[in-house]
């Protein structure tokens, strides 16, 4: 066997995660320049995945399998396709920006002993998450991307509720209240799904005899596996179920605002930017793989709950008074897209949703890291608590809009590209579909705009007056994001060139053709 | 030659780039290098045109394929760049009058802080602009399209610290976005039914498909022209994005950017042939807009509002000779093209004012400054002479044209067209009489302001003066260059086709009619506003002038249902979600509790309570096993 | 099955001495749950386990049936008395239930419980059984026999078994050893202890006033009232001290209620000294 | 007569000695209720073996009466233990496992 590849893109991070854990109270910088070391540690492991990945390749590449728990035929099967490559160099991309950020989010409070150290455990902690949401892109093993789906909560749920916002750290009985109830809530909503999933995924070994994705796939080409409709429509609910609450959809949403208003800004980008792909990334390859038949049953629920989302989430966005918050309705509003798109089952419907993910993860990260930078100078997270920001620092407010107008889907950045494909692909297989999604794209505007208009212009408000402009150390986390974005918007080839095969497979799986052009069909 | 489209743009992206990221080190020489790298792409579009000028009209056109953009199953879009005779004079205004407006603005902005990126936007408005007239497709043009709404927003709120100006600002995007919206479905409309967006494609194959389709398709296309072009009933955004900085308003919100509506349909013009009864709400939106632009001018005090309402309005004429079809494409352009000269020219009049009458922009407080400021009078009163359709200037001979073409549409359709625009003809004479009357003529009538300063007009600095100078020479000498020999007919006859038509009413007697039409309008304004004095206070005026006041209530309607609907939507929504939705969860949650507090009770501590349960357990397992084999 | 000298019954000398045996361990079972008093319970627990090893002799287990007498009733038996008696004897249990609804569902639970366990084993069992002979044959006996399957077969269970015990005895004396945290005294200092004490003379003897020469019964101080320092610690802790002082003081009443009624003599005192009589009646039995 | 007679009479056994464990109190008695189980089995098995004619059954009864053994050594000594610092052995005086 070759060097395990993917496997040590994995452990790189959980290594750094104990590492950091180990480091001593007192050498708090260290620690953040060792997680910060092994992040783009597994950038650079990443980037090499990226460039050993040929696209005309087979399904799965880089494949690894190891026997685990024989007994009921688990494996430790890893291999990626084009999807679980775009997504996995999202996360190794988007980590060491988070940590970046979070440079000073979890020093410790003056109150506490020295024993006391937050900022390993933060490090750690945000490391650790790396780990599993890495290794879930990768397994192709239904009950090793359990495990890890749901082991991915713990550290999550630490860092939900043991790092908050900095604005309201400290003595704040309230605040920490809150933040106990975001987290509790975080949980409770994931591991309901999760627990239906695990009687899902026992579901599925019952039926088809192995965890292994490729198994099925074979088993279910030559026939030797078949899967009564009804079975398969309950199993597929069960993994739905699971993915829905992580993307989250609509009604099973309420977590996130919580969850994102609660935390601190890199949390939150770690939230909706990294894990909750895991979520949109399991219904492409779990749902749709697994359960063809029975998703193409659900779609007309799935695209009324994605329509749902989209409209409900923009326009909750637009009654937020709460920065963060109002960032969360915009990422259910999003994630509504991602799994319009991929529920549209047609090629550029699933491109488009698996470049929304990576698009989303990184626009989103970029508005609100600048967000987090903002809220951290005024300590509050009130819009109303703003104003005029742009003429105190204007770089700030550059970046800030910069972030939006990717949030709002302007061409010319990322995001446009895959909301495009999202709404062509909806639209050539659901019209009224694609219609009615066309028109979050104006809800879009009017949330941004309307964020933007409040908090940096108008006349210069007191509180913000002696408001600094974005440091060195904010730079190096804004710009590079911007770039990205630009440089995505411009030129997707290498994302797009990626992700078709992989969809052309998913494509096959659910065993459906795009919709012929009209004028064509007729030549 | 093809290669050099790229540069048309890459020269006003390269600046906006620089003068963006550059920081304060570029604060004294950033107008400079932004107003020499929009010459640089004037000059290229005059090298590629004087290179096509030496072609055969029918292979003029040229193509630049740069890169794939987004290669995707079945979904191919490039960026791509596509300069035949219609982008070409497009090009050729949008550079020029560009060119123009930066030099304008080195004046005009001298004293902003800001002024760096205030060049910074307008280099990226002439990329953006430029895209979209030289997009080979669909999606390039809405990468353009969006563009130019951003550059829009950012200028128009360029003041952001006025309140006003970030309201109009997002309102102006927000509206776009609309019409953006149409853009979008329209292009996923092609999609489904050609295979394509790129216009070669598209537009060749129009003919094959059904008209329901190509209906929706122009209606779609005629929604984003509405937003971007200010049509009734996208049409409230205009007004506010007044709040800009005068050279924006000349620049995008008169010349060049509001026009793209009508490139828009005059390059779906396929479409629209194959589909009537798009182009006649496509007619009935320009006539619509040709009177409600009039009457709102009509009824400002705002010079610039004022202004604006007569832009709504030329375009409305566009508009309309573009749902013309063949017969009006041409002079649609035509009209767009003097209008950007004399519009743009007003435009920086109305500024080349304000500068000297220190931001002042009520007329009621103007008066007599054609003693103050020569020049501005002179180039300001040879762009209203156009802009009425004084005979022999630019505008009387593009809009002559537009009523002729009305009127040669034929049946009741044509002879109805034909009479809004010989009225809107009217209504403009007289409104834009009534700009120049309280502007120029009469008393002086300032005042102290607040703090007691005392406006000095004064006329401008040269670098005000000279663009104004230039665009007047266009707004005499434009049309009938155009015109005579129908240069211009020949020149885009090509790309858009032309047919000739046949008017009820002969030549001579539309142009008799257009000038009766002009005289009545000068003739009531004259009686209104020249021969007596304008009072300081507006008067009440009848309830048309009132609802002209406030853009005929257009706005209201605006706030009252969509504005504080939707507030009144997102409240009720943030409640539902916080106790219906996550009431639902949160209910569960409590009804858990306290059943599992009932059940705690049953935790007595007893060893033997829990014996009990176990055996009883037990039991019930065993019975379910016997029963199980029992069955 | 039959050919392979499979059989359908029994002997009848098995058979008569099932029943009138099996009706013997179902009463010993049913008093080791019922009987107040543990020491009945011991016994007659025992009882009911030598009837089970004639049963495993009759069934042919030979070698168990020993074991069971002997280290089942001999020995396991022997210890719970041993911890009775190390507990209390004569402590007898409250059959009051405290546990509210407890005992109904114990009987549901129990009578549920052995339905099951006899409609299972008659809805599976046999007609026919093979008997051991063959079996016990094998080896040249059933020692031989099990002797061969434990060291063989199950001899890796057996070694476990030994370790068990093992555990189990040092487990039992760890548990009831009770560590001296302080050094033991010696003679002298016990003496002195004594004269500084309270009492200089030895502490007094129990019963001294009762009427038969019991330890557990307190002797009384010159007031009538018991001194608890007369009775061992041991039955202190436990709470078996029998106070005879109102039962000696009820029982003169008795008397002279008695003697009262003989002279005549009826007034209300004596109607209300009466009422309580049938209760010191039966204190003095108990006493007994 | 049937052996199965005697499994009859072992779940009798067993289920007095059930019902014993949940309704007294006195930790010894339980304690020998739990015997008297284990001797209900230890019958059961004892008759298993003769039924199908091999050791099996009387190995594995042998083996529950020496973990018994080793069960009642412990479980006296806890009682002793316990009742030495509760003075008491009743069951439910250990009632510590209330909330």
């Amino acid at each position: 066997m070759s060097f395990p590849l993917l496997t040590a893109t994995a452990a790189l991070p959980a290594i750094g995660a104990i590492a950091t854990a180990a480091v001593p109270a007192a050498r708090r910088t260290a620690a953040k320049w060792l997680a910060l070391f092994f992040s783009l540690g597994t950038l650079v492991l990443a980037a090499v995945v990226f460039l050993r990945f040929e696209p005309g390749g087979d399904r799965y590449q880089l494949t690894e399998s190891r026997a685990w728990i024989a007994d009921f035929g688990v494996r430790y099967e890893l291999g990626v396709d084009g999807i679980g490559v775009a997504l996995l160099g999202l996360t190794a991309l988007l980590i060491p920006f988070v940590i970046v950020a979070g440079w000073h989010d979890a020093d410790p409070l003056e109150t506490k002993s020295s024993r006391w150290r937050p900022t390993q455990g933060f490090f750690a902690l945000v490391l650790m998450v790396e780990a599993m949401v890495i290794l879930s892109f990768v397994a192709t093993d239904v009950f090793l991307f359990y495990i890890l789906f749901e082991a991915m909560l713990i550290p999550m749920y630490f860092l939900i509720g043991g790092f908050g916002d900095r604005a309201h750290a400290g003595t704040d009985e309230n605040a920490a209240t809150q933040r106990s109830y975001a987290a509790v809530k975080f949980l409770l909503y994931n591991l309901a799904g999760g627990l239906i999933m695990l009687a899902a995924v026992i579901g599925l070994y019952v039926v088809a005899g192995s965890f292994s994705l490729s198994e099925i796939a074979e088993a279910r080409a030559n026939g030797s596996l078949e899967m009564a409709t009804s079975t398969e429509r309950w199993l597929f609910l069960g993994f739905f179920f699971a993915f829905a609450v992580k993307a989250p959809l609509w009604p099973l949403h309420t977590w996130l605002p919580n969850a994102m208003g609660e935390a601190t800004a890199p949390v939150a980008v770690l939230i909706t930017a990294i894990v909750d792909k895991v979520g949109t990334f399991a219904m492409l390859r779990f749902c749709l793989g697994l359960f063809p038949e029975a998703s193409k049953w659900a779609t007309p629920v799935v695209i009324t709950l994605a329509l749902i989302s989209i409209v409900y989430g923009a326009l909750l966005a637009v009654g937020q008074r709460d920065i963060k918050r109002l960032i969360a309705y915009a990422s259910i509003s999003h994630f509504g897209f991602i799994i319009l798109g991929i529920f549209a089952m047609t090629s550029q419907g699933q491109s488009g949703a698996t470049l929304y993910m990576v698009n989303h993860g990184i626009s989103t990260a970029a508005l609100l890291l600048v967000a987090g930078f903002l809220i951290t100078r005024r300590g509050s997270r009130l819009i109303a608590d703003y104003g005029g920001v742009q003429k105190v620092a204007p770089v700030l407010a550059g970046t800030f809009l910069i972030g939006g107008l990717a949030t709002l889907s302007l061409p010319g950045l990322a995001p446009f590209v895959s909301e495009f494909l999202v709404l062509v692909g909806t639209f050539s297989a659901y019209p009224v579909a694609g219609v009615i999604a066309t028109s979050g794209i104006v809800l879009a505007a009017l949330y941004v705009l309307v964020l933007y208009q409040r908090t940096m212009t108008g006349p210069v408000r007191e509180s913000v007056r002696s408001m600094p402009d974005l440091r060195a150390r904010e730079l190096a986390v804004a710009l590079p994001l911007i770039a990205v974005l630009i440089f995505l918007g411009v030129f997707p080839k290498p994302l797009t060139e990626v992700v078709n095969p992989a969809v052309e497979h998913t494509m096959s799986d659910v065993q459906k053709k795009d919709p012929q052009p009209e004028v064509e069909a007729a030549k | 030659m093809e290669n050099l489209i790229a540069l048309l743009v890459a020269a006003p992206l390269l600046g906006a780039a620089v003068l963006l990221c550059g920081g304060r080190r570029l604060d004294k020489t950033g107008h400079w290098l932004g107003t020499v790298l929009a010459g640089a792409s004037f000059v290229v579009g005059l090298i590629l045109f004087t290179d096509m000028l030496g072609k055969d009209p029918e292979n003029r056109a040229l193509h630049q394929h740069l890169f794939s953009w987004i290669p995707v199953e079945g979904f191919q879009a490039d960026i791509a760049f596509q300069l035949d005779q219609l982008s070409m004079t497009f090009v050729l205004l949008i550079t020029g009058v560009g060119t123009l407006i930066h030099i304008y603005s080195i004046g005009y902005m001298e004293h902003d802080e800001r002024r760096r990126r205030f060049f910074g936007y307008l280099n990226l408005f002439l990329a953006a602009m430029l895209i979209l007239v030289i997009a080979d497709n669909y999606l390039l043009l809405y990468v353009g399209w969006e563009g130019v709404g951003l550059a829009s927003f950012l200028l128009i709120g360029f003041w952001q610290h006025k309140p006003t100006a970030a309201t109009a600002a997002k309102k102006a995007f927000l509206v776009n976005r609309v019409g953006d919206m149409g853009l979008s479905i329209a292009i996923m409309l092609m999609f489904t039914t050609f295979g394509t967006f790129a216009f070669g494609p598209v537009l060749e194959s129009a003919g094959e498909t059904s008209q329901g389709k190509l209906t929706a398709i122009g209606l779609m296309l005629l929604l984003a022209a509405c937003g971007k072009s200010a049509q009734v009933p996208l049409q409230s955004w205009l007004g506010d994005a007044m709040e800009g900085p005068t050279p924006v308003s000349a620049l995008i919100h008169a010349a060049t950017m509001v026009t793209a509506g009508v490139y828009l349909i005059v390059r779906s013009g396929a479409i629209f042939n194959a589909a009537p009864d798009a182009q006649l709400v496509v007619v009935i939106v320009g006539a619509v807009t040709l009177i409600f632009g009039a009457i709102v001018g009509c009824a400002k005090d705002d010079i610039k509002k004022a202004l604006a309402g007569s832009t709504m309005s030329q375009i409305g004429y566009m508009i309309l000779a573009a749902g013309l079809g063949p017969i009006g494409y041409i002079f649609a352009i035509m009209h767009l093209v003097t209008h950007g000269f004399f519009k743009a020219g007003l435009f920086l009049g109305a500024g080349s004012v304000m500068h000297g009458m220190n931001d002042e922009v009520d007329m009621r407080k103007y008066g007599g400054l054609r003693k103050y400021m020569p020049v501005t009078f002179v180039t300001f009163g040879l762009g209203y002479l156009a802009i009425i359709g004084f005979p022999g200037l630019s505008g009387f001979f593009s809009k002559d044209k537009i009523i002729e073409a009305a009127f040669a549409k034929g049946g009741a359709e044509g002879w109805i067209l034909g009479s809004v625009a010989l009225l809107g003809a009217a209504i403009t004479a007289f409104y834009m009489t009534r700009v120049m009357l309280m502007t120029f003529f009469g008393e002086k009538r300032w005042q102290p302001d607040a703090e007691g300063h005392e406006p000095h007009p004064h006329e401008s600095p040269k670098s005000m003066t000279v663009p104004m100078i230039v665009l007047a020479f266009g707004s005499v000498f434009a049309g009938g260059f155009f015109a005579i020999g129908d240069r211009f007919v020949n020149w885009l006859e090509p790309v858009t086709g032309y047919d000739h038509g046949h008017s009820p009413l002969s030549a001579a007697t539309v142009t008799g009619a257009t000038v009766v039409a002009l005289v009545v309008g000068v003739g009531i304004a004259w009686a209104m506003y020249g021969r007596k004095p304008v009072p300081l206070v507006a008067p009440r005026g009848s309830v048309l002038t009132r609802a002209a006041r406030r853009d005929l209530l257009q706005d209201d309607f605006n706030h009252v249902v969509l504005v504080r609907g939707g507030e009144h939507l997102t409240r009720s929504l943030v409640y539902v979600d916080h106790s219906l939705v996550d009431g639902v969860v949160n209910g569960t949650a409590a009804s858990v509790g306290g059943l599992s507090g009932r059940l705690r009770r049953m935790q007595n501590g007893y060893a033997r309570t829990y014996a009990v349960s176990m055996f009883g357990g037990t039991a019930v397992v065993i019975a379910a096993t016997l029963l199980m084999r029992a069955v | 099955m039959n050919a392979l000298a499979a059989a359908t019954t029994t002997s009848t000398g098995e058979a008569i001495q099932f029943w009138i045996l099996g009706t013997v361990a179902v009463i010993g079972a049913l008093s080791t749950v019922l009987l107040k008093r543990a020491v009945h319970s011991a016994l007659s627990l025992a009882g009911t386990m030598i009837v089970l090893a004639v049963f495993y002799l009759a069934n042919g287990a030979y070698f168990l049936g020993i074991v069971q007498i002997v280290v089942y009733t001999g020995a396991i038996m022997m210890l719970f008395l041993f911890v009775v008696m190390l507990v209390g004897v004569t402590a007898a249990d409250s059959l009051k239930e405290t546990i509210k609804g407890q005992r109904w569902l114990a009987l549901g639970c129990g009578l549920g419980f052995g339905i099951l366990l006899i409609a299972g084993i008659g809805n599976a069992s046999l007609s026919t059984f093979e008997g051991l002979g063959a079996a016990n044959a094998a080896h040249g006996g059933n020692i031989e026999g099990l002797a061969n399957l434990i060291f063989t077969k199950y001899v890796f269970a057996f070694e476990i078994t030994g370790a068990l015990l093992i555990t189990a005895t040092v487990g039992a004396m760890v548990l009831t050893h009770r560590e001296r945290t302080e050094r033991a005294k010696t003679q002298r200092e016990m003496s002195e202890e004594r004269v500084r004490g309270k009492h200089l003379p030895p502490l007094p003897a129990p019963g001294v006033y009762a009427r038969h020469n019991a330890v557990d019964i307190p002797g009384l101080l010159p007031d009538g009232t018991p001194s608890e320092l007369t009775v061992m610690q041991t039955l202190r802790r436990r709470g078996q001290i029998r106070d005879v002082s109102q039962q000696s003081l009820a029982d003169l009443k008795a008397l002279e209620q008695r003697s009262g009624e003989r002279l005549g003599r009826e007034d209300a005192d004596a109607v209300a000294r009466g009422a309580q009589s049938p209760s010191a009646a039966e204190n003095s039995e108990a006493a007994k | 007569m049937n052996p199965v007679n005697y499994l009859y009479l072992a779940a009798l056994l067993f289920a007095i000695g059930a019902s014993g464990v949940l309704v007294r109190r006195n930790a010894i008695v339980v304690f020998m209720c739990v015997e008297l189980m284990l001797n209900a089995c230890n019958l059961a098995l004892v008759t298993f073996s003769r039924m199908h004619g091999n050791l099996d059954g009387q190995i594995v009864a042998f083996f529950t009466m020496v973990v018994a053994a080793a069960e009642v050594v412990v479980g006296l000594a806890i009682i002793v233990s316990l009742f030495r610092s509760r003075h008491s052995a009743s069951v439910d005086d250990a009632s510590l496992m209330k909330l």
